[in-house]
């Protein structure tokens, strides 16, 4: 239970996939200029996530390691397609919304990401919860940053107006302008809060998150080397 | 090779057993994809070519075959009796496909007005065949020679974006020809 | 539908896989498919360490043979054996490699940066370059710690750089990024081959000890309680601790830059403190060796010149054979050094420990007698190093001094350290100033006879050691200062009787500095002696070069001091693969300088049979580096130097060999090296004696 | 030929991949720290960007719509994909070894970057023929490899300027490309 709860609570902290991890930028960046949208998107991976995590991790001793990466991307996109035909029958002008960014959900780093680092080695119960934990890590910093963007941008929230009368809505943060930067302030105000508490303890200040996707890391170092 | 094959066999499972299931999801949802894309995309221009009506289009809409091809038709119904049709036809425009919704009031066989469905005109130009104050052009427009003025009609084009006035136009007179072929059985159809 | 869709997807599925397998063997890249294993086998964290690009490349490369098994520098041994078996080799031990950070820091931990906006070292570097006091110090805006993928580098609460020595895998992304060259990856191989860099951190008593040693860092070693590895240390640079913790003359102090302030610290003291230590353990201390490379090297001479480039040799990897003429080796420090300033026993004990990491020794051989420069290249070594010291004394150039009863100095000392009692008589004069002429006095005094040191200067002119020369004033050696042998009386047996000199006065000052002694006219005295030991000066004898009595047929080049002629930054003579170093190179000098000669020869011997080339850095320091040699020391504080005790007293030192000087306490040991003022290049540590010294006031 | 001209620079600049579409950000602020990485990464990207939407359009021209499986569109184009992306590795390797060695290394980071994956679905979303989809993809590639380029060199300058530690390193780099992003709005309304 213990363990559980551990590998669920990381992705909604630790590793906040987002926002600590700096993985899956792009439907972070493109579904939240409103919260409606962030949420839908986030709903979306939590299901592809979680699934995902099951299925591989019960797959996992049937699948050989050498086609492992393909056997991923089969199954996540099989459930991508899933949840794209459920969201065409059910929540048409989300689906509209989302565009292209549905389908992409297969290429979502985290999703791999999770399924090479933690289902592929882990019995499906601890998948499930580390799909589940990452994925509403990720709903939460997609809605928390698309309510942001539809506040400043549009004046409203989930659609209601919440802005006064008095305010002009910053278009620009519901275009993609505005998505960078504001997942770029909101990253290094996260690790200005976190230098102040280190500075608390006496320990010296760290710059700000790192993206570091697992098949990246490397690779700076590689053409270095060359 | 051993290895390889059961690589391949894995992998091809894995995807017919995912194509299988897919495609079972895909005929459960199959009608409320339908009647979703319906709702959200069409609707809208239905109801607005459709003047007077008290049913629901889309529910009574109905498939009709013309030329091999098959037309969906939305009947405009008051008081149980078919007054009016729309459906869908497409011409080309500037920047590809302009989808437009034609409806014809079935009393005096005009065109009861259009909607655009479709397009990827020039935001500013060709895109202003959207506009009301073009597509109201064809409210009440006889059902028989829509043209632009240029070609000799009374159709105002789109100032600067004749292509995309023309695609529009081309699709009514495709409209046109299809509600003539089919005027006659759309009684059979709603009553 | 649901079947088409199945096929459909099947069926791409199949044709997807079967494309890719049939592309494999199409494709297949004629590829070893080890490399494949070996990359399944590697961990994966493409951190480039290795050198090459990505794990594939690793595995690629080991394949290649271009990279041993142990080539991945985060594999543990496990993964390595696997990789070796895959390779079907055995497991060679890679030497690890650590970085290593040798800024000290000093003053820059108190002066925290105000560099305009760079907060990374490099920036600051390129936009301010030199304007940190110190050249090459750490700028401290932890770029290091940035660029570690192993979280193995933190910043120290003084602002430098503390590296984890658990975490770090030598990968050298620091070193990359430093731009002040503070750190350092590494191996032992590269730390023995290291010759000091003007870019180095190097405090003014390392960069003036002939061996190099790295003085701040035992002495820190010592204050932290890490003994052993303070003679790891020392080892890196001087194989023989205990010899020259005795003998030396501690250059090094001249330079302390704590005597600005009161005393230099007591380097040597703290040295002997270690060795002894280690001496009296009854265990000695591991020294690690790279692995073996199969070549054999020729040591000719098994003083301290030759037995430091065997050492350093062996460690190395190679195989050296030690060949001397004598029955034992350690050459002048055996023979010229006498019994109760370097105990035998000490210097067997250190001898053997050398010899044990698997050097072959053949004594009793000499050198153009029993084989000579052909004959050891017959016998398939690859490299020859000529370290055969400076045997000859100088001679007088007084009538007479091939009388019986007129001996060298050395050949005194030898023929006392062989046991072979030379007749010494009631009276002997010992002629010179420098440190043999001493040790052949002292040891006249022990063996009961008057002695008489007369020597052309005065006492503050003398080259001996100043302990020495008060050593021997205490024993009761008489000194007749200001005079000059003349020559040299014998009786009708060709025995000489009496020795006659002038006496002197100093004139102008000569090219060294000191005031040239003049004589002075009739003023011949004579005095009455037993046995007159000239030590004026020793020269190297290199008949054992030549054909006898032809000093044309000498292959290597000399000097008009009988010295050979040698490139002075690589050591080789004017024939290839023949090297040198030691007195035969130098002339007469310090145990130290030869240690220190002895392993740049092995460092160029190492490079000479490796790679055939000799790399001479251009940064190597040669001379003091002027702006080290500051002498404005603030807030430090006045502590006494220690000052080691004697083993025996008053009567007791005339009569026998016993050692005079004994070791350090522990907690004496301890409070010098606490005086040390961790010397960068420029900085020196205020922080600690500061502090000391506000509490004190406080209370 | 206008017509292509156009297409090209729209896509190169007006609807650029990453600034205005959102697409492949992760490897956009993942290899933008050095200008040698970002040009080989971008590189690799138009390689594998071109082959992919032309093969992927022939498998839903050929497979996909002949047995109306589009709804299957997404699982098939991500084999596709990621066999292709494996294929042309092994391709590499095998015939142009100067090439594999200079793209090789990023071609496994592409499987996972949807710059590739979108550009295929955007082709085919938007109808293109099989030259346009070459074209498009062709100068999306290239847009994707500018923006990189573009911000890889900002931010090596900006690596030895004075930035607050919190904004240091991915922050800073986001809100560049939100400025790019800014600056690249004037393109719009080019075309």
């Amino acid at each position: 239970m213990n363990r559980l709860w551990k590998e669920f609570s990381k992705g909604l902290w630790k590793e906040l996939p987002p926002f600590k991890l700096v993985l899956g930028l792009c439907p972070v960046l493109a579904v939240t200029n409103t919260a409606n949208n962030g949420l839908g998107m986030g709903m979306a991976v939590i299901a592809v996530l979680t699934l995902s995590n099951f299925v591989v991790s019960l797959l996992r001793k049937l699948i050989p390691p050498k086609v492992r990466i393909a056997c991923f991307i089969a199954i996540s996109a099989t459930l991508v397609v899933a949840v794209e035909l459920l969201m065409q029958a059910f929540s048409y002008p989300l689906y509209q919304q989302l565009g292209i960014f549905v389908p992409l959900i297969v290429v979502n780093c985290i999703i791999l990401g999770r399924s090479e680092a933690f289902a592929y080695k882990n019995p499906p119960l601890l998948a499930v919860a580390d799909g589940l934990g990452m994925g509403i890590g990720f709903t939460l910093s997609l809605t928390f940053l698309g309510s942001l963007r539809e506040v400043l941008g549009a004046g409203t929230l989930f659609g209601v107006a919440v802005m006064g009368d008095w305010f002009v809505p910053l278009k620009i943060m519901v275009q993609a302008p505005g998505a960078f930067i504001c997942l770029g302030v909101l990253l290094a105000l996260m690790t200005y809060a976190e230098n102040v508490q280190r500075k608390r303890k006496g320990l010296a200040a760290v710059q700000g998150a790192t993206h570091d996707c697992g098949s990246c890391g490397g690779c700076a170092n590689v053409a270095k080397s060359q | 090779m051993k290895e390889e094959i059961k690589m391949i066999v894995v992998l091809s499972l894995i995807c017919g057993l995912s194509g299988i299931s897919l495609a079972a999801l895909k005929q459960v949802t199959a009608p409320a994809i339908e009647e979703q894309v319906l709702t959200y995309v069409q609707a809208p221009a239905i109801n607005s070519v459709l003047s007077d009506h008290d049913n629901n289009p889309i529910k009574d809409r109905k498939s009709f075959d013309v030329d091999g091809r098959t037309v969906m038709v939305f009947p405009a119904i008051h008081d149980g009796k078919l007054t009016g049709v729309a459906f869908e036809t497409s011409g080309k425009g500037y920047g590809g496909k302009i989808g437009v919704m034609v409806g014809f009031s079935l009393a005096d066989g005009v065109l009861s007005g259009i909607g655009i469905t479709t397009m990827k005109e020039t935001p500013g130009l060709g895109s202003r065949v959207a506009d009301l104050s073009y597509t109201s052009q064809f409210s009440g427009h006889a059902a028989d020679s829509v043209k632009l003025k240029k070609d000799g009609g009374d159709i105002q084009a789109v100032a600067g974006a004749t292509i995309s006035s023309g695609g529009t136009v081309s699709a009514i007179q495709n409209a046109i020809g299809i509600f003539n072929a089919l005027k006659n059985s759309f009684g059979k159809g709603w009553s | 539908m649901i079947i088409t869709s199945g096929l459909t997807l099947f069926s791409i599925g199949l044709g997807a896989a079967t494309i890719l397998s049939v592309a494999g063997r199409l494709l297949y890249v004629k590829e070893d498919p080890r490399i494949t294993r070996i990359e399944e086998a590697l961990p994966g964290a493409n951190c480039g360490g290795c050198g090459f690009p990505g794990c594939s490349g690793a595995a690629a490369a080991i394949v290649a043979n271009k990279a041993s098994a142990s080539v991945c520098i985060v594999a543990d041994a496990e993964t390595n054996g696997v990789v070796a078996a895959i390779m079907g080799q055995e497991v060679v031990e890679r030497e690890p490699e650590l970085a290593m950070c040798d800024c000290t820091g000093g003053q820059r931990a108190t002066d925290t940066f105000y560099y305009e906006g760079a907060f990374d070292c490099r920036a600051a570097h390129q936009l301010y370059g030199g304007s940190k006091s110190c050249p090459s110090g750490c700028l401290g805006f932890g770029t290091c710690v940035r660029a570690c993928s192993f979280n193995a580098i933190h910043m120290g609460p003084d602002g430098l750089p503390v590296i984890d020595y658990d975490e770090c895998k030598g990968c050298g992304s620091c070193v990359d990024v430093c731009p002040r060259g503070v750190i350092g990856v590494v191996g032992m191989t590269a730390r023995l081959l290291h010759l000091n860099q003007t870019t180095d951190c190097l405090a003014p008593c390392q960069q003036k000890c002939p061996a190099q040693i790295d003085i701040p860092k035992y002495i820190s070693q010592i204050k932290m309680g890490d003994l052993d590895g303070a003679v790891a240390t020392i080892r890196e640079r001087n194989p023989l601790l205990v010899i020259c913790s005795r003998v030396c003359p501690r250059p090094c102090e001249t330079q302390c830059r704590r005597q600005h302030v009161d005393e230099p610290v007591g380097i040597n003291m703290l040295k002997r403190f270690v060795a002894d230590r280690e001496l009296r353990s009854g265990v000695r201390l591991p020294i690690p060796c790279a692995k073996d490379t199969g070549k054999k090297i020729a040591v000719i001479g098994g003083g301290p010149a030759g037995l430091s480039c065997a050492y350093f040799l062996r460690r190395l990897g190679h195989h050296p054979t030690i060949f001397d003429a004598m029955p034992e080796l350690g050459g002048q420090t055996r023979y010229g050094i006498p019994e109760y300033r370097l105990p035998k026993a000490d210097l067997d004990w250190e001898i053997q420990g050398i010899l044990d990491l698997g050097i072959s020794v053949k004594v009793n051989t000499k050198f153009g007698v029993d084989f000579t420069l052909e004959t050891l290249k017959e016998e398939g070594f690859d490299a020859t190093f000529l370290g055969i010291g400076a045997w000859q004394a100088s001679g007088m150039y007084a009538e007479g001094e091939d009388l019986d009863g007129v001996m060298g100095g050395i050949e005194f000392l030898t023929a006392h350290a062989l046991g072979q009692k030379p007749a010494i008589g009631d009276h002997v004069i010992v002629v010179g100033g420098g440190n043999t002429a001493i040790d052949a006095a002292r040891t006249c005094i022990r063996l009961g006879a008057e002695v008489t040191l007369m020597y052309r200067r005065t006492r503050t002119e003398m080259p001996a050691d100043m302990e020495e020369i008060v050593g021997a004033e205490e024993e009761g050696v008489q000194f007749e200062f200001l005079a000059a042998p003349a020559r040299v009386i014998g009786d009708e047996n060709g025995r000489a009787t009496h020795l006659e000199y002038y006496e002197m006065e100093l004139g102008e000052p000569d090219n060294s500095g000191r005031r040239r002694p003049v004589k002075k006219e009739g003023s011949e005295k004579r005095m009455a002696a037993s046995l007159i030991i000239p030590a004026i000066g020793q020269k190297p004898d290199l008949s054992c070069l030549y054909e006898e009595g032809d000093e044309e047929s000498c292959p290597l080049e000399t000097t008009r001091w009988q010295t050979i002629l040698a490139n002075e930054d690589t050591f080789e003579t004017a024939i290839p693969g023949i090297f040198t170093a030691g007195d035969v190179y130098t002339g007469p000098d310090l145990v130290v300088s030869a240690i220190g000669d002895g392993r740049k020869a092995a460092r160029s011997i190492h490079y000479y049979i490796t790679q055939g080339e000799i790399p001479i850095p251009d940064a190597t320091q040669r001379d003091m580096i002027p702006h080290t040699l500051f002498k404005e020391i603030n807030n430090v504080e006045r502590k006494d130097r220690a000052v080691l005790s004697h083993l025996c007293h008053g009567d007791e030192r005339n009569c026998t060999f016993n050692e005079v000087e004994g070791p350090l306490s522990e907690a004496e040991a301890r409070a010098e090296a606490d005086r040390c003022l961790r010397c960068g290049l420029v900085c020196y540590d205020e922080t600690i004696d500061q502090q000391e010294y506000r509490e004190k006031k406080n209370i | 030929m206008q017509e292509y001209f156009l297409l090209f620079m729209g896509a190169m600049f007006v609807n650029n991949i990453v600034l205005a579409q959102y697409l492949g950000n992760c490897p956009f602020i993942g290899t933008s720290k050095e200008s040698g990485v970002a040009v080989g990464m971008g590189g690799a990207v138009v390689f594998v960007a071109v082959m992919a939407a032309a093969i992927t359009w022939l498998v839903q021209r050929y497979i996909l719509l002949p047995f109306g499986l589009d709804y299957l569109q997404t699982l098939a184009f991500i084999l596709v994909i990621a066999s292709l992306v494996q294929f042309v590795e092994m391709f590499l390797k095998k015939m142009i070894p100067a090439l594999y060695k200079s793209l090789g290394i990023f071609l496994p980071l592409i499987t996972t970057n949807c710059a590739v994956m979108g550009i295929a679905l955007i082709c085919q979303r938007e109808e293109m023929d099989l030259l346009t989809t070459v074209l498009f993809a062709f100068a999306s590639g290239m847009g994707f490899m500018i923006a990189l380029i573009l911000l890889a060199g900002i931010r090596e300058k900006l690596a030895v300027r004075r930035l607050p530690m919190a904004m240091r390193g991915t922050p800073i780099g986001l809100v560049l490309a939100g400025l790019m992003s800014l600056a690249f709005f004037a393109f719009k309304g080019m075309i």
